[in-house]
């Protein structure tokens, strides 16, 4: 049982890499900033929430399992608004592309 | 080579970086930019010696760590300030300008 | 000292809670005034700097009782898990300075620093009377706490006080003057902290008495020694790094240049003191002590000159506290000689003196500069004359503390260089002496310029001169008379300085 | 080992080029980036020196609330920075500061290539005394027990910074609010966010104070989650700065300290020595006094992060 | 199980690095306000790892701190880096 978690936690955690390896190419690669910044956001919160869900198998106790949770939910909320705020700042600031 | 030396190397170079940018910035902004960022090498030091300081049980010594928590609230307190001047000096400045 | 013999303080000693006193009652002054706001700030204060006073006499009297210095374990915990309080001589002697001065100030700015009308708070009456009152918490700090750290945020208080004293009346060039020196006070922290940081890594603690046992010379020693030095320098404006203090003392408000050049910067020279006699005497300090000897001497000799040079009187003020400033920095080659010795002691003693007499001295010439700015609406030098006959009792303070300053008998000044010249002869250094003569004849210089000028008949043409009030005059009289009458001292036994020195860490408890 | 080693080194080489980043940047905004930037770093350097509860502080202040001072600061300031070029200090001024700088470092990383072996510390001797406070957390210990007068003065530290800031307002507006913190385009998300993560944070805040006695955690850390919170419903719109002579204001600001200290009077009398607790009352008082300080905290953080009075009073 | 989640940890760092020198570099400041968002995810995600490595206690809440925190960073520089310097309040030198 406790393999088939360890397995569960590896697959999950190193998939979550693998997003955040992809946002960091889309970042680098994309032309401008509205695209980077789509990049940004959705590769990195797929890539955090795998790598919660990887990581749930691995907490002891359940109010660790629950924050751990509460982070990714927190970090999505947080990172759509901000981003909405930055595409608006973008779009404001320069001519769009 | 420990983790705890890395760092407390690093924090030394920290230390010159900042105390370079805050005597040499000619913006009054980046000095205090600069400041923080010699404080924080200040206080990586303190951790470092925190880290070595291992005993009883304890990841660290626990004092060290204590009077960091103090230093970055301190640390804080003098950056608001600064800040608080800065922002006053340019607006009297501003005023003082359009008067003339 | 044989190890393990060093009888750590215990708690509960009752002469000891005079010192947590000293501490906690400007502190709660300082929580009060700030609560209950209005126009009752300044009544606070003047009932916590009273009672403030009264525990200063107290600290002074137990020591000079006893013969030894006090101590205190805050909350039982001894060092180097929990923080002591310490006060020896030197500590007794600057919190008598600080309750005196302190309290000339307040008596001082009430006619400044007055709510407008009853009840009512204003920005600049409110910021005063606490600011005053977390002075008072900084400085008693600085002189009781027997811990490295505990000086950090001691250090990083008084620079938060003094910072907006200096733009109270919020100018642009005051804004600036204090900006400025805020960034110096703060890099001095930092140096500061970063000395503590190696202390600690070395040996583990930060209380003074234990790591006076411990220190020896090595490279960790030695590299926290430069830190915290140079940091101190920086605070304490010692030649070069004395350029942020003539704009931020001269523009201040009356009251509080004469709180920032009489103890703000005597607070860092102290913590020198602290460092060098008490926490590394272990170190051969003959090279160091020099080289401050000598930045010491080219601050007398720049201050003085620069001082000379200055068209207004506040500036020419401070530039005679970086020349003051500079007098104290000759005592460390002299008192660093054989532990003990005679020579020592003398310089010691005349190093402190010069300190609490520049205090008195020079919060006396910056109180009266403030009623003469204040009666002429200026401060050009050129425009003083007809000062001395329009003014005579602010004038008779400015002249008996640039007296002081001078060292003409029987001022503390007199005794303080009468003190050091001695010392530097007897221990053949003569050049000290050298530089001491030329810095007083520079001083006698602008003194007298000063007075000179105020002593001419006023031309017809300038406008009159308003009367000022008296109580503000008469506090600075009353400052410089004690400042010229500190010589007397001579005639009381002399050794409330050596107290507790140099065996500092024996203190038994009773 | 080596593992934890290359996570190390990667932190360090990362956290060297965002301070070189910070000190060359050739404009304030992208330096201040990275400035926050490094205090995030920070905050896992703190983790890997098995120190959370400085890595808590960290991760609030240092690259929260400081960051948002900075910011606030270069966007004021925007207008009137010069080119980046203009009046530098000479060649060979900057190069000697150079040369004192590496001086400087080499020095202290000296020190840290010679320091003893084994290190002393005191952790033993806080564990020793760790049951006389009744708390569990070391850290916490030593802040409130054991170092409790630098932990008393940090407080009136706080609060004398948050002084001078007042000390600094125009004559007119003093007694009245600092300016709005509000972003001048009301924005419906931000809105929602600051309705959201608020509650959350202040949650948050109240249970790193509360777990602070026995696990990581504390009243600063605690305190600047909430003050951050307060800032952030301001920016969101949904709450304006009070007014600085509120008495209200005046007492949640003072209430910490001035408790602090009654306490630490009364140990004169109940235990023997100023700031000691009674023997069994300790872990009581010491979480009353976190509490109590955790208001006047995050309440005096919020204020120095709004500035002076920029408003007249309303009558 | 500890190496392979450190191993991972580094590994995000490395990606965050990677995406901090795209985004440092400009031009616009919508594209260094990606920063301490990039920072904050990657840094979370790392710390998360981290304590899971070590099973140091705390991690999470610190952790949780940082997540609360990165986010009210960015809406300031939202704010900082959108709106033009306002004009002060004030004129006049506080008399």
């Amino acid at each position: 049982m406790s393999l088939l978690l360890d397995i569960f936690t590896v697959v999950a955690v190193s998939l979550g890499a693998v997003f955040f390896l992809a946002g960091a190419v889309g970042l680098l690669r994309f032309p401008d900033t509205l695209t980077r910044l789509h990049a940004l956001t959705k590769a990195d919160n797929v890539g955090l929430g795998l790598i919660v869900l990887g990581l749930l198998p691995q907490t002891e106790r359940p109010l660790a399992a629950v924050k751990l949770i509460v982070a990714w939910l927190l970090v999505q909320l947080a990172s759509g608004t901000v981003s909405q705020l930055i595409a608006r700042t973008a779009r404001r600031t320069e001519p769009p592309a | 080579m420990t983790g705890a030396t890395l760092f407390g190397l690093c924090a030394a170079v920290l230390v010159g970086l900042g105390l370079y940018g805050a005597i040499v910035h000619h913006l009054i902004l980046r000095r205090i930019v600069a400041f923080n960022l010699l404080g924080a090498g200040a206080f990586l030091l303190f951790g470092v010696v925190a880290r070595r300081g291992t005993g009883a049980g304890m990841g660290g010594d626990p004092v060290p760590q204590a009077l960091v928590i103090t230093g970055i609230v301190v640390a804080f307190s003098a950056t608001a300030l600064a800040v608080a001047l800065l922002l006053r000096l340019h607006a009297v400045r501003a005023a003082e300008d359009a008067d003339r | 000292m044989t190890p393990g013999a060093a009888v750590l303080p215990c708690a509960g000693d009752p002469a000891g809670a005079l010192l947590v006193l000293a501490i906690v009652l400007p502190t709660a002054g300082f929580l009060l005034a700030l609560s209950v706001g209005g126009g009752r700030a300044e009544r606070v204060a003047l009932l916590f700097l009273a009672g403030g006073f009264a525990v200063a006499i107290a600290i002074v009297a137990a020591i000079w009782r006893s013969g030894h210095a006090l101590s205190y374990a805050l909350g039982g915990w001894t060092p180097p898990l929990g923080i002591a309080l310490r006060a020896d001589g030197l500590s007794a002697v600057m919190a008598m300075t600080t309750a005196l001065v302190v309290g000339a100030v307040a008596l001082f700015g009430r006619q400044n620093f007055a709510a407008p009308a009853p009840g009512v708070e204003a920005r600049v009456p409110l910021s005063f009377w606490t600011l005053l009152l977390a002075v008072t918490t900084a400085l008693n700090l600085i002189w009781f706490a027997g811990d490295l750290f505990s000086l950090y945020v001691a250090l990083e208080l008084l620079t938060f006080t003094a910072v907006p004293l200096v733009c109270l009346d919020g100018r642009a060039d005051t804004l600036e003057a204090a900006l400025r020196y805020m960034l110096f006070a703060l890099m001095g922290s930092v140096l500061y902290l970063l000395g503590t940081a190696l202390l600690y890594s070395a040996y583990g603690t930060l209380d003074i008495a234990l790591l006076s046992e411990r220190v020896r010379p090595e490279p960790a020693v030695w590299t926290a020694a430069a830190l915290m030095t140079a940091g101190l320098v920086a605070k304490t404006a010692l030649f070069p790094l004395h350029l942020w203090l003539p704009p931020a003392h001269a523009g201040a408000p009356p009251a509080a240049s004469a709180l920032l050049s009489a103890l703000v910067v005597k607070g860092s020279f102290f913590l020198l003191v602290r460092l060098w006699f008490d926490v590394l005497p272990g170190l051969p300090s003959r090279a160091p002590a020099e080289l401050l000897a000598a930045l010491g001497a080219a601050a007398v000799l720049m201050g003085s000159v620069l001082a000379l040079r200055q068209a207004r009187l506040k500036l020419l003020i401070a530039y005679s506290t970086v020349a003051q400033i500079g007098y104290l920095f000759l005592m460390f080659p002299l008192a660093s000689g054989p532990a003990g010795g005679p020579v020592a002691a003398g310089a010691l003693t005349g190093g402190m003196l010069q300190a609490v007499s520049h205090a008195t001295a020079k919060a006396a010439m910056f109180m009266a500069a403030g009623v003469m700015a204040g009666a002429l609406g200026h401060d050009r030098i050129a425009g003083l004359a007809g000062t001395a006959r329009a003014l005579p009792m602010s004038m008779f303070a400015f002249g008996l503390g640039g007296a002081a300053l001078i060292g003409l008998p029987p001022s503390g000044g007199f005794l303080a260089k009468w003190l050091l010249l001695t010392a530097s002869v007897q221990s053949g250094q003569w050049w000290w002496a050298a530089v001491m003569l030329t810095g007083g004849l520079f001083t006698c210089g602008y003194v007298f310029m000063v007075v000179g000028r105020a002593m001419g008949e006023k031309d017809a043409s300038e406008p009159r001169i308003i009367a000022a009030p008296i109580t503000g005059q008469a506090v600075a009289l009353a400052l410089a008379v004690i400042s010229m009458l500190l010589g007397l001292a001579a005639l009381a036994p002399l050794d409330l300085v050596l107290v507790g020195r140099p065996t500092l860490a024996v203190v038994a408890c009773r | 080992m080596t593992f934890a080693l290359a996570f190390d080194c990667g932190l360090a080489v990362l956290i060297l080029a965002m301070a070189i980043w910070t000190i060359a940047a050739r404009t304030t905004f992208p330096a201040v980036v990275g400035f926050v930037a490094y205090g995030l770093l920070l905050t896992l350097v703190w983790m890997r020196l098995a120190a959370p509860d400085v890595a808590l502080t960290e991760a609030a202040i240092g690259g929260g609330l400081t960051g948002v001072l900075l910011l606030g600061a270069t966007s004021r300031l925007r207008a009137t920075e010069p080119p980046a070029v203009s009046e530098r200090p000479s060649v060979p001024f900057r190069l000697a500061v150079a040369g004192l700088c590496t001086l400087l470092s080499a020095a202290i990383a000296a020190v840290v290539l010679l320091l003893p072996d084994p290190a002393p510390t005191l952790a033993p001797e806080a564990a020793a005394k760790l049951s006389l406070t009744g708390v569990g957390n070391a850290v916490t210990a030593v802040l409130l027990a054991y170092r409790a007068l630098d932990t008393l003065l940090e407080s009136a530290v706080l609060l004398l910074a948050l002084v001078g800031v007042w000390s600094l307002a125009p004559d007119r507006f003093w007694g009245g609010a600092p300016r709005s913190l509000a972003l001048r385009h009301r924005d419906g998300s931000l809105s929602l966010l600051g309705q959201v993560l608020p509650p959350i944070g202040i949650v948050l805040g109240v249970y790193i104070v509360w777990v602070g006695a026995d696990a990581p955690g504390g009243k600063f850390q605690g305190a600047t989650i909430i003050g951050a919170m307060w800032v952030l419903t301001m920016m969101a719109g949904l709450q304006t700065p009070p007014e600085i002579s509120q008495a209200w204001v005046r007492v949640i600001l003072v209430a910490g300290a001035a408790f602090f200290l009654a306490v630490g009077i009364a140990g004169f009398w109940l235990a023997g020595a100023f700031l000691a607790y009674p023997t069994g009352f300790a872990k009581s008082l010491i979480v009353a006094i976190e509490v109590a300080l955790t208001l006047s905290v995050a309440a005096t953080l919020g204020l120095l992060v709004a500035g002076p009075p920029a408003r007249p009073v309303r009558t | 199980m500890t190496e392979f989640l450190l191993a991972v940890g580094a590994f995000v760092l490395a990606t965050v690095a990677l995406g901090l020198i795209r985004v440092l570099r400009g031009p616009a400041d919508a594209d260094r306000m990606m920063a301490p968002q990039l920072l904050g995810t990657g840094g979370i995600a790392a710390l998360l790892l981290l304590g899971a490595a070590t099973g140091m206690p705390g991690a999470i809440d610190v952790a949780l701190t940082l997540t609360l925190l990165a986010a009210f960073a960015s809406v300031a520089f939202v704010k900082g880096a959108s709106e033009p310097a306002e004009p002060e309040p004030d004129e006049g030198g506080g008399g």
